[in-house]
């Protein structure tokens, strides 16, 4: 608790410290809003940026579970076969250093114009931390405890269920809080650059929206929806997962 | 007025006065580059700094934070930039441009077969195409958002590449040289122009100047629109050559390039056509908050005096 | 008592990139049903290799175990291993569901509630019938020994395999764990094979000791002394000096050299 | 040597299949140009392509290093004074779920369209990786070391020179590693989204003419120059940091 | 021989969230200058803090000490300090920079080339002559430790604290290494606090034998078998069997439950 009251000040801070620079005149306010007007134009919106966030969250949820599925397959796979564990490390260096939104004309191509390119950014950006992550986790499984469970009879499937899953949580926990910030700076970063379609589209495409109408104070207000939602998920979802489980068991990554 | 008058007595071979203009990427933009390649701005003494923008969003949010001096852009967009205060007023018309809706799909022949579940690219919400196809929509299906729901904003290119693919992307609206490229495929067709959707000519792109620069600096303004004036002359009279000096600049060869360029419907000039119309229309269906109540409130002097001889003392 | 576990001409060659070390040479031994063997050897020479081949964690190059004459061939709960490492528990589950877990899993119990008594019964052996609800990183190292030993025999194994399971812990706490593991394998009457790097802890437990040297039995020898033990005794003494000096060799100042180079060898 | 020879092999078997698909006639060779075409166009433009990347590298470059010295500076603070680490770690809180496209806008009116803003991007997403495997890393540090720093009368910035920074060397290349990428795809992205100023522009600006102007081979040997970029710095350079130091050393992160 | 160091009624207490420990309780004592003194005691009786206080890597509450009548008050050269942990030696250095590092920090030898010769003076007088150009991680862990005190030695320290160096290491190498720390003390007349729970250790080494029992000094005894010093002497045995019963006490049964809670308590 007393972690948040102190994040708390920082924030309010940080606030006060935009209010004083929206009220000095120097940025023209047309483009430096002050918060009030950002509040308002929350306030005026709120219906359609809840609509927007669930949208995004839930084009972010399809993807990212696409993702981990992929990256425990892919990861369990090169644990256990060399050839595979090159692949994947090949594939990594050549695609991690790729851009998303420079693969967007192929997500384009192949996908089409619509959420599914947009699931398939989401994918692209938040796979290769999650395969890294997981990968490491299983290998630094103790030896011990895989022993542990040979011993019991337990291998294969089993095993990686029983034993190197739960031992690897640290490292997986980290994996899902990076790739879901890569998620969700894509499903962003991909609707603001690449559009989206008007019935649909998530808080990315209100942003873009507000930029284009030049409604400044709006565009701010998505910003700030964006920054909430991560902060939420970071500090309640993914903390209290991992203060019931590897905080409460003691383990470390 | 005298500011006017002044500009038209700049005589070539003055230096010094600085200008930062937004250098966009187009076919659109030809006389800009030609301006810059042959070196119009500097006969008329403007030191340019020029100033690379992906986006006209960008240039227009450049132009309001005082970091640009003058930019090109759409009539709407300038108005909704206008309308939340951007300072700055048009100053000369620029490129009158063919602008369509195209389509591959033999169902759709004109906006009515548009239903749900097609979707229709266009560049962003509040852009020349969003604007005309709410125009056709308001004419033809009665309401100027009835087609709100269909649109997808892509830049330019992945439309292009979209309506290529055949993938999600039923119509685009585009202009050249998407739409010579899209067209020249069997089975495209135009199912919308510009001018129908529109009712006449209209500018596809008008040049903007910021209050502050026109105020303090009236002879770099007036040499901006004699170096504009010149290239829009020069390129009109010498469209071979023009097109053999941009030939590399676009990386097309010269006759693509001199074909697109005596495209029907391409035509540059510094004549400002459809301001009002596009005002009253976007405050009607509300996507401008106040209409202008002068021109005066929109245009600088030189353009007024144009529109004046040519609209009749709007 | 019948034999329970044949060793036979068991090698275990190891494959590295460099080179092939070899492990164990030409071990043979037989354990008898309810014994303590213990197994003493310096660093390297052999001691968790045979523990883990007997385990089934590795498999022979050569030669055969047998346990009820039923060639080993791999892993199996009949042979159970409690580990030096005090990360050999689950550090997510608690003390009592480290232990049900593999109760569970190998199908001990008719059903939970017998399968709770049963754990139960465990912990108390091991005197941790008040920590069952604790987490393994609440408890000290001794009692995760414990909690490993309580494990290992929840699933009533035909063979405990110890390696050096109090090698890390401090010399009260060890001597308090020594005294209760001769306490519980009085209780159930399970074989044990205990290596150790410790004269005073082979002599205090083991009814037999088993010297290894460079992978091969130097010496398989009974334990004279009579139970209890005690470390001041005269054959305490004795015994100790006569495993000590075997171990160690008649070692001279000129040998130290020798011995740094092995050590090299061996981090190498 | 074998384990780059296992990747050739893979980027070989990525080729042909490359190649396969663009040949089947499923997709308009017009966007999926065959690999000739891409090597004919990177022929034709090698020297824009190899200004241009130049070009990138050394704003990377710039912002890269601006990243590192604050980087350092911060997680050197917060490892010694409280208060700034929670300051630091709330930053990041707020800051990593913001994609560096999100603050484009901001960075324009803060820093001009030149390529101030660009290099900004730059440091806004190479940064918060970095501070956060620094910071990670300095508390890494086996105490033992650092008692045997102080032992030897060592304190304040000496201990932090001459333990602290070789003892977190792993972190801190683990950080290089991802902010590096980081930076690398910021660069691209900016560039494409945002255009880039004056008479210059990086690699990014390549692919974003190309793009406009629908020549798609173009755009992808752009792509391929950011994928050999991005491999030689991660195989060659880092790797060869790695092979010197870490690896050499045998410590592990 | 002098008085080279002064304890004087040294307590320690330790602030944590829940509660307050006390690790040290008014201790006192002196050492001589060349003394060998070995401090022994249970797991967390406060050997470990006792060596910090002197090394002024932890501030005393209450009490001092003098080094040569001059009290402590920061980590310094003149004392230095060999830890239990293989981890103590800089990775990133060679053994021989291992040892130069330290060298140049304090300026000692007037120059390169002399530093260069003192290190390999130490090397050698460890025995690693030949081990100069290899990194840490290609020594083991017994090397590693012998590294760490040619380093402590180098900078020729009044006091040497050494914080169980031979714990982790097994019974063979282990012995080697006391010879030739016995070996090097002698050579050098360097005084030496030495923290073990090994009782034959601290017989072995020390002059004096401290007993350290809950942050008090239970017992400072003079160490009554003469050198050299055999692990079968009559002496040896029972001054073994007098501090064995010392360290744990009439144990009774009933205890071992008190001693799990005590144990527990640490844990938490
Ligand atoms: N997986 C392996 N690969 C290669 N060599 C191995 C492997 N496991 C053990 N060895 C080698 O086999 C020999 C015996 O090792 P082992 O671990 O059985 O010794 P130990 O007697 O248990 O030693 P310690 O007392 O140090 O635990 C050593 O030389 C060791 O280096
Ligand atoms: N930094 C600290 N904060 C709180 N308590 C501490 C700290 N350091 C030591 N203690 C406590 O002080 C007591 C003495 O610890 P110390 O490490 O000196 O024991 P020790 O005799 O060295 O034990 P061991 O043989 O296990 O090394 C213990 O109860 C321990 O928990
Ligand atoms: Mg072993
Ligand atoms: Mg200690």
């Amino acid at each position: 608790m007393a972690k948040t009251m102190r994040h708390l000040v920082i924030v309010v801070i940080l606030i006060v410290f935009w209010e004083l620079l929206a009220r000095s005149g120097w940025y023209p306010p047309l483009l430096f809003p002050p918060l009030r007007d950002i509040l308002r134009s929350l306030s005026i919106h709120k219906q359609e940026i809840l609509y927007r966030t669930c949208y995004s969250i839930s084009l972010i949820g399809k993807g990212f579970s696409v993702s981990i599925g992929v990256a425990f397959l892919l990861a369990g796979l090169a644990v256990f076969y060399k050839p595979i564990s090159e692949g994947v490390s090949t594939l990594m260096g050549i695609m991690h250093p790729l851009p998303a939104i420079a693969i967007l004309p192929i997500a384009l191509l192949w996908f089409g114009s619509g959420n599914r390119s947009i699931i398939a950014i989401i994918i692209f950006s938040s796979l290769w931390p999650l395969i890294a992550n997981i990968y490491n986790g299983f290998r630094s499984v103790p030896a011990t405890q895989l022993e542990v469970g040979r011993n019991l009879g337990l291998k294969g499937m089993n095993l990686m269920l029983k034993v190197m899953l739960p031992a690897s949580l640290p490292h997986i926990l980290t994996g899902l809080r990076i790739g879901w910030a890569r998620a969700w700076q894509a499903s962003v970063a991909a609707e603001m650059v690449f559009g989206a379609s008007g019935g649909e589209g998530g808080i990315g495409w209100f942003l873009y929206k507000k930029r284009f109408m030049m409604e400044i104070p709006g565009a701010f207000a998505g910003l700030t929806i964006i920054i909430i939602i991560g902060i939420l998920v970071e500090n309640i979802i993914l903390a209290y997962i991992e203060n019931n489980t590897i905080k409460k068991w003691k383990m470390a990554g | 007025k005298g500011k006017g008058e002044t500009a038209d007595q700049i005589s070539p071979g003055e230096k010094g006065y600085k200008i930062r203009i937004a250098e966009q990427f187009g076919l659109v933009y030809a006389p800009l580059m030609i301006a810059r390649e042959k070196g119009f701005f500097e006969k008329y003494g403007l030191d340019v700094e020029w100033k690379r923008f992906g986006s006209g969003g960008a240039a227009r949010e450049a132009l309001a934070s005082g970091d640009l001096d003058a930019a090109f852009m759409g009539i709407p967009p300038f108005l909704i930039g206008w309308d939340k205060g951007v300072p700055a007023k048009v100053a000369l018309g620029y490129v009158v441009s063919p602008v369509s809706l195209v389509t591959y799909n033999p169902e759709i022949r004109s906006i009515k077969d548009l239903k749900p579940g097609y979707k229709i690219a266009l560049p962003s919400p509040g852009s020349v195409q969003h604007i005309l196809l709410s125009m056709a929509a308001e004419r033809e299906l009665g309401d100027p958002r009835a087609l709100d729901d269909l649109l997808v904003a892509l830049p330019h290119p992945d439309g292009a590449a979209a309506m290529i693919a055949k993938k999600d992307i039923h119509a685009h609206f585009t202009t050249p040289p998407y739409l010579f490229e899209e067209l020249s495929q069997p089975g495209y067709v135009e199912i919308l122009k510009g001018t129908e959707a529109f009712g006449g000519e209209f500018s596809f792109n008008v040049g903007l100047v910021t209050l502050k620069y026109h105020d303090e600096n009236p002879q770099g303004y007036a040499a901006f629109i004699q170096g504009v004036n010149e290239a829009i002359a020069w390129i009109n009279l010498n469209k071979r050559e023009a097109a053999k000096i941009l030939s590399p600049k676009f990386n097309l060869p010269e006759d693509k390039l001199y074909k697109y360029m005596t495209w029907e419907g391409m035509n540059y000039t510094t004549a400002t056509y459809g301001l009002l119309e596009f005002a009253e229309f976007m405050k009607k269906t509300g996507y401008i908050g106040r209409l202008p109540k002068d021109l005066s409130e929109v245009a600088y002097e030189n353009v007024l005096a144009v529109i004046g001889k040519r609209e009749g003392g709007q | 008592m019948a034999t329970i576990m044949d060793v036979e001409g068991l090698c275990k060659r190891f494959q590295t990139s460099k080179s092939e070390i070899t492990a164990l040479h030409e071990v043979n031994f037989r354990v008898r049903q309810g014994e303590f063997l213990a197994v003493i050897g310096p660093s390297g020479c052999g001691k968790t290799t045979l523990l883990r081949c007997i385990a089934g964690l590795e498999s022979p190059s050569l030669g055969e175990i047998r346990i009820n004459d039923r060639p080993v061939t791999g892993p199996g709960t009949d042979r159970m291993m409690v580990f030096q490492d005090f990360n050999q528990l689950f550090p997510w589950l608690t003390v009592r569901d480290n232990i049900l877990f593999p109760l569970k899993l190998v199908n001990r119990g008719k059903n939970n509630i017998e399968r709770k008594v049963l754990a139960e019964y465990y912990l108390e052996l091991v005197g941790l019938a008040d920590y069952g609800h604790m987490y393994p990183h609440q408890l000290s190292g001794g009692m995760k020994q414990r909690v490993a030993i309580a494990r290992a025999l929840a699933l009533s194994p035909k063979v405990l395999l110890m390696d050096e399971p109090f090698g890390s812990l401090d010399a009260i706490t060890r001597t308090n764990l020594q005294e209760e593991l001769l306490n519980i394998w009085e209780k159930t009457g399970v074989t044990i094979i205990f290596v150790t790097h410790n004269i005073e802890e082979a002599i205090m437990l083991a009814d037999r000791i088993m010297v290894l040297k460079s992978g091969r039995v130097e010496k398989l020898m009974i334990n004279t002394v009579t139970r209890p033990r005690y470390y001041d005794s005269p054959e305490f003494a004795s015994l100790w000096e006569h495993l000590h000096n075997l171990l160690q060799g008649r070692r001279e100042k000129e040998k130290l050299k020798g011995e740094i180079k092995k050590e090299v060898g061996l981090a190498f």
